[in-house]
């Protein structure tokens, strides 16, 4: 399994890569700011320049961001297309959200509510929709989101690469239980899962 | 000289009446002015009321019920009656004639109709409030959850409906304006930037609003006749709503910030007494913005389940769009270079505006990215986006625009060290709010929520504690503009800043009829040679104002 | 200070007006398109459902409608009031027989069984009930339209027997005119959208 | 003002209505025959040639400024990003 890139480190990268131009950015732009007011206040500087423009100026700041910007297009789908290009081999899990909880539906036919039990270091494709209003399943540990609509499957997956608890929220307005409509996603030993999921707790 | 103030209107128009039935754009202005200021201090109280809520864990002031309503209400009002029609409706009416050397809008009696629109949308807004629960779907209206929702959202939606009609109104008033009352010796480049901005501001206007206007009509089509156009289990494609919603509300927020920018483009030039840098380079972003804004609306919609390739298609078109702003306010830096800065309360507020704005603009490259999107959509870091830029930009724009033309307005002026106190206040409890809320975003915290995890308490509370800075800085500036009301009129407000644009070239305030002679408009619209000549500046008025 | 005002401020606004019209069924359009490509096979079904008869006839009506209110338009300039007076009844007469038309039509579909949230849509097909809801909410806004513009053509009509529309002073019939032609212009995309598509 | 514009004679009107009901037996014609998809196409293209007729003779806008001919094809053309721009997601999902 260790062929496989997990979309976290690469929505990560688009992260820092963006957040990091734009924090040169913005520095830049106010200390310059900052200064010339200051340097050029009235009282020190009471005779203007009368500069009205410079094309070569201006074309110099149109292009070098464009590259920027699209740098950074190019960074922040990378990073989409690692989070829906699901491998092979995934787990799947049906998610049906409701007003207010999530059922999870295990290949065994297995049902939980508002927990997710999964492997660890095993790609897990959640295959989601909804019941009823709009939902959206965040799991903010897995980078993941996406929402639950009635009469549409949409999915999402992730690796979860440490045991642990994690824990996942609606995030899209459902109603007056939109804040409780949390869950908890257990990540455990790939043993503690097939027993689990094995076995029959009367659903 | 009489200020259109006394003069009196003919005959049947004395007293109340030369307000509520007046033609007169100065006068409507006004009347945009303090029911605009009204609805704005209605809704900052109940965002208050949103972080007072929130700054602590459990239910504190609000229910749930309660909570949803009140965040669906600070949406909507601030959104509707407060930010769209801020500049554009106050600032717009009020100086766009004036700028362009005309007597009044093409068509009086319409714009007196949009104020009453207006005015008619916020009181339906408010009475849905009373009669069945106010909604709580926030004013995005999501389908299916707006269709089968309990509460009161038809009146609501019909509240947005009329409010969309003022605007369409003011945009199509204001095109005709600038297309048919220019004086005659005004081409299209030495229109004054503010000017231009509220141009292409009114073509979104005109062209947007009616994609909303139908498609909250659908919304209430389908609550009274169940017609199951987004039904999905009949067919309809609940992401479809979602379209045609952004198709206006993305539009919408260059209605929003546009005219902002515009405003900075005055304060700015004058502030350094020099000509704005790259003029033609600023109207054509502010066209290009209006265009390029009406192609990005589905950067919403990222995890809503539509194509990879619309994902693809609209990330890279979102892109396209934060070039034109990045001009701006390279310009608007640039201008500063090698003036004669003075600082005064419009330029300090126009400093944070750049600052602020700039962040705002910063963090949505975040949002445009399509994989760093998946992680913050929804969750406290979108809201701390827009509000820099909506509140940080928009926002500091309306006080920016406020101390820059309040003594154009009303021939007084404010009391200067108060107003730095406040506009610092303002910018720090700003900071406080909305900085732990990018935090709280990243780390997971959805928005909309009304409780949270233990984890989010430190952020909630200091942005909590931020708001309430906040809420101290506006009331603080607020009673310090309004007290100027109550002095005598200060001398010297014909043109406080050195001003060159038409405005500064009459009486403050000005006269019934703006212009008793036919104005003499200037080859360029930032020339500031002769008031270099001249000398004088603000500094000198702020201490015969003084107490 | 000249007065500003002049005839064609009122145009341009009146035309600015009309866009926002067009875009207001351009979201209904977007609607049409979006479910035209989904459910081809159901709309098909359903514009066959429709009467084509009333639909030939309305559309003819009011490009006859059309016509008059353009001829009126011609008349005013010509300052030829009479004529402009019968345009004026004719395009009017031409709207009432359209809503006549439509209240049968709409009648028909109700007999059948076929309206919005009815047992035979709620039903059927989901294509069949988009058809049949976006037939409702399109041509039930049209006929709103058609009714305004009806309100419109009828005070032109009030204002060019008081002499108030002049060959000099007639925006109003020219701005009430061009609202009844953008009505006619929908219209024109309404019927082979909805009774064309077989 | 207004008598300065341009005056379209009686018999222009005619042709155009005489046109346009030309046209819409043609398009009745034309549904009557099965072509499968192309059909809607033939439909929407008679249909804007109808619109262009009404639009251009009985709305004057053939003699209109270039103002309003400009901004009338910039609504179209938001019309078409609507309606075109919709189908990146509903075309590829």
């Amino acid at each position: 399994m260790t062929d496989i890139i997990n979309p976290v480190a690469l929505v990560d990268r688009s992260f820092y890569f963006i957040i990091g131009f734009s924090f040169v950015f913005l520095f830049a732009i106010t200390l310059v700011m900052i200064y010339f007011v200051i340097r050029y206040r009235r009282s020190r500087h009471p005779k203007p320049a009368d500069i009205r423009g410079n094309w070569k100026l201006e074309t110099a700041w149109i292009f070098i961001p464009t590259l920027i910007a699209l740098a950074m297009f190019v960074s922040g789908w990378q990073a989409y297309t690692g989070l829906r290009n699901v491998p092979e081999g995934a787990l799947e899990v049906d998610v049906i959200a409701q007003s207010f909880s999530w059922i999870f539906i295990y290949p065994t036919g297995k049902e939980t509510e508002n927990e997710l039990q999964v492997p660890v270091n095993t790609p897990v494709k959640l295959n989601i929709t909804s019941m009823d209003v709009i939902h959206s399943l965040y799991i903010p540990a897995f980078r993941v989101k996406v929402d639950a609509v009635n009469g549409l499957t949409t999915y999402a997956w992730f690796l979860p690469e440490t045991i642990g608890e994690y824990f996942l929220q609606c995030t899209e307005f459902c109603g007056v239980g939109h804040a409780d409509m949390t869950g908890v996603v257990r990540v455990v030993s790939e043993d503690a899962f097939e027993e689990w999921v094995e076995e029959d707790d009367g659903w | 000289m009489t200020s259109f103030y006394q003069t009196p209107e003919p005959a049947g128009f004395a007293g109340i009446r030369s307000w509520l039935i007046t033609f007169d754009h100065k006068r409507i202005a006004l009347l945009y002015l303090f029911s605009i200021l009204f609805w704005f201090l209605l809704a900052v109280t109940l965002g208050g009321l949103i972080r007072l809520e929130l700054m602590f864990p459990g239910k504190t002031v609000l229910s749930a019920q309660m909570y949803n309503s009140v965040f669906t209400l600070h949406g909507v009002i601030m959104i509707f009656l407060f930010i769209i029609p801020a500049l554009p409706a106050v600032f717009g009416n009020f100086f766009l004639p004036i700028h362009i050397g005309a007597e009044d809008v093409y068509f009086p009696r319409l714009n007196l109709l949009s104020w009453y629109l207006y005015m008619a949308g916020g009181i339906v807004a408010i009475v849905s409030l009373f009669s069945d629960g106010f909604p709580d779907t926030g004013w995005t209206f999501y389908v299916p959850f707006s269709i089968s929702t309990n509460t009161n959202v038809s009146t609501a939606v019909f509240a947005a409906f009329i409010l969309g009609f003022s605007s369409m109104l003011t945009g199509l008033n204001f095109i005709t304006t600038i297309h048919k009352m220019r004086a005659k010796t005004m081409g299209w480049l030495q229109l004054p930037l503010f000017t231009w901005s509220l141009y292409a501001t009114a073509w979104v206007q005109l062209l947007a609003t009616p994609v909303i206007t139908i498609t909250l009509v659908l919304v209430v089509v389908e609550r009274f006749f169940n017609v199951g156009l987004f039904d999905p289990a009949r067919g309809g494609d609940p992401i479809l709503y979602q379209h045609l919603f952004w198709m206006y509300s993305h539009p919408a927020v260059y209605i929003m910030i546009l005219p902002g920018m515009g405003v900075i483009s005055e304060i700015i030039p004058v502030s350094a007494r020099k000509s704005i840098f790259g003029y033609k380079a600023i109207v054509a972003s502010s066209l290009a913005i209006a265009i390029a804004g009406s192609l990005v609306w589905a950067h919403h919609m990222y995890t809503s389940g539509m194509s990879e390739t619309a994902v693809f298609v609209f990330s890279l078109l979102t892109f396209v769009v934060a070039i034109p702003s990045a001009i701006k306010v390279f310009s608007w830096v640039a201008t500063l270079y090698k003036g004669a800065i003075e600082m005064t309360p419009p330029l300090l507020f126009s400093l944070c505006f750049i600052y602020l704005f700039s962040v705002g603009g910063l963090t949505g490259l975040v949002l445009g990215a399509a994989g760093a999107n998946i992680h913050v959509h929804d969750t406290h870091f979108v809201v701390a986006h827009f509000h820099f830029t909506m509140f940080g930009g928009t926002g500091f724009a309306f006080f920016a625009a406020l101390h820059y033309w309040w003594p154009k307005m009303f021939g007084k002026m404010y009391d200067f060290k108060k107003a730095y106190i406040a506009a610092i206040l303002v910018t720090a409890g700003f900071m406080l709010h909305y900085v732990p809320m990018f935090v709280l975003g990243l780390q997971g915290m959805p928005r909309r929520y009304y409780d949270y995890l233990p984890q989010y308490a430190a952020g909630n509370f200091f942005a909590g504690f931020g708001a309430l800075c906040m809420i101290a800085g506006i009331g603080l500036m607020m009673v310090n503009l309004l007290a100027s009301l109550t002095r005598e009129r200060t001398a010297g407000t014909d043109d406080p800043w050195g001003g060159v644009t038409l405005e500064w070239t009459i009486p403050s305030p000005p006269p019934l009829h703006n212009f008793d002679k036919d104005p003499e408009v200037m080859d360029y619209p930032y020339d500031f040679t002769k008031v270099v000549a001249a000398g004088s500046g603000a500094a000198s008025m702020d201490s015969e104002t003084g107490k | 200070m000249t007065a500003q005002t002049d005839a064609s401020g009122k145009k341009l606004g009146m035309w600015l007006f009309l866009y926002t019209e067009i875009v207001l069924f351009g979201g209904l359009f977007v609607l049409y398109a979006v479910y035209f490509a989904g459910y081809t096979e159901d709309f098909i079904a359903g514009a066959k459902e429709l009467d084509l008869f009333f639909g030939v006839v309305n559309t003819i009506i009011l490009l006859i409608s059309s016509f008059c209110v353009a001829a009126g338009v011609t008349a005013m300039q010509k300052a030829n009031k009479n004529i402009a007076l019968a345009g004026l009844v004719g395009a009017l007469a031409c709207g009432a027989v359209f809503m006549v038309n439509k209240y049968i039509e709409w009648g028909h579909k109700f007999a059948h069984g076929i309206y919005p949230g009815s047992d035979r849509l709620m039903d059927g097909p989901p294509g069949q009930n988009l058809f049949f809801g976006l037939y409702f909410v399109v041509t039930g806004l049209h006929g709103l339209h058609i009714v305004i513009g009806m309100t419109l053509l009828a005070v032109s009509l009030v204002l060019v027997t008081r002499q108030k529309i002049t060959a000099q002073n007639n925006a109003v019939l020219d701005n009430s005119g061009l609202y009844w032609h953008l009505v006619d212009l929908i219209w024109i995309f309404i019927f082979p959208l909805f009774y064309l598509v077989v | 003002m207004a008598s300065e514009s341009h005056i379209v004679e009686y018999k222009t009107l005619g042709l155009t209505l005489a046109a346009l009901l030309v046209l819409t037996g043609v398009t009745v014609g034309a549904a009557s025959i099965d072509l499968g998809w192309i059909n809607v196409w033939i439909a929407l293209m008679i249909a804007s040639v109808k619109a262009g007729i009404v639009l251009l003779v009985f709305m004057h806008m053939r003699w209109e400024g270039r103002t309003l001919q400009w901004s009338f094809l910039a609504t179209v053309l938001f019309l078409a990003v609507m309606i075109g721009f919709i189908f990146w997601d509903v075309a590829f999902r």
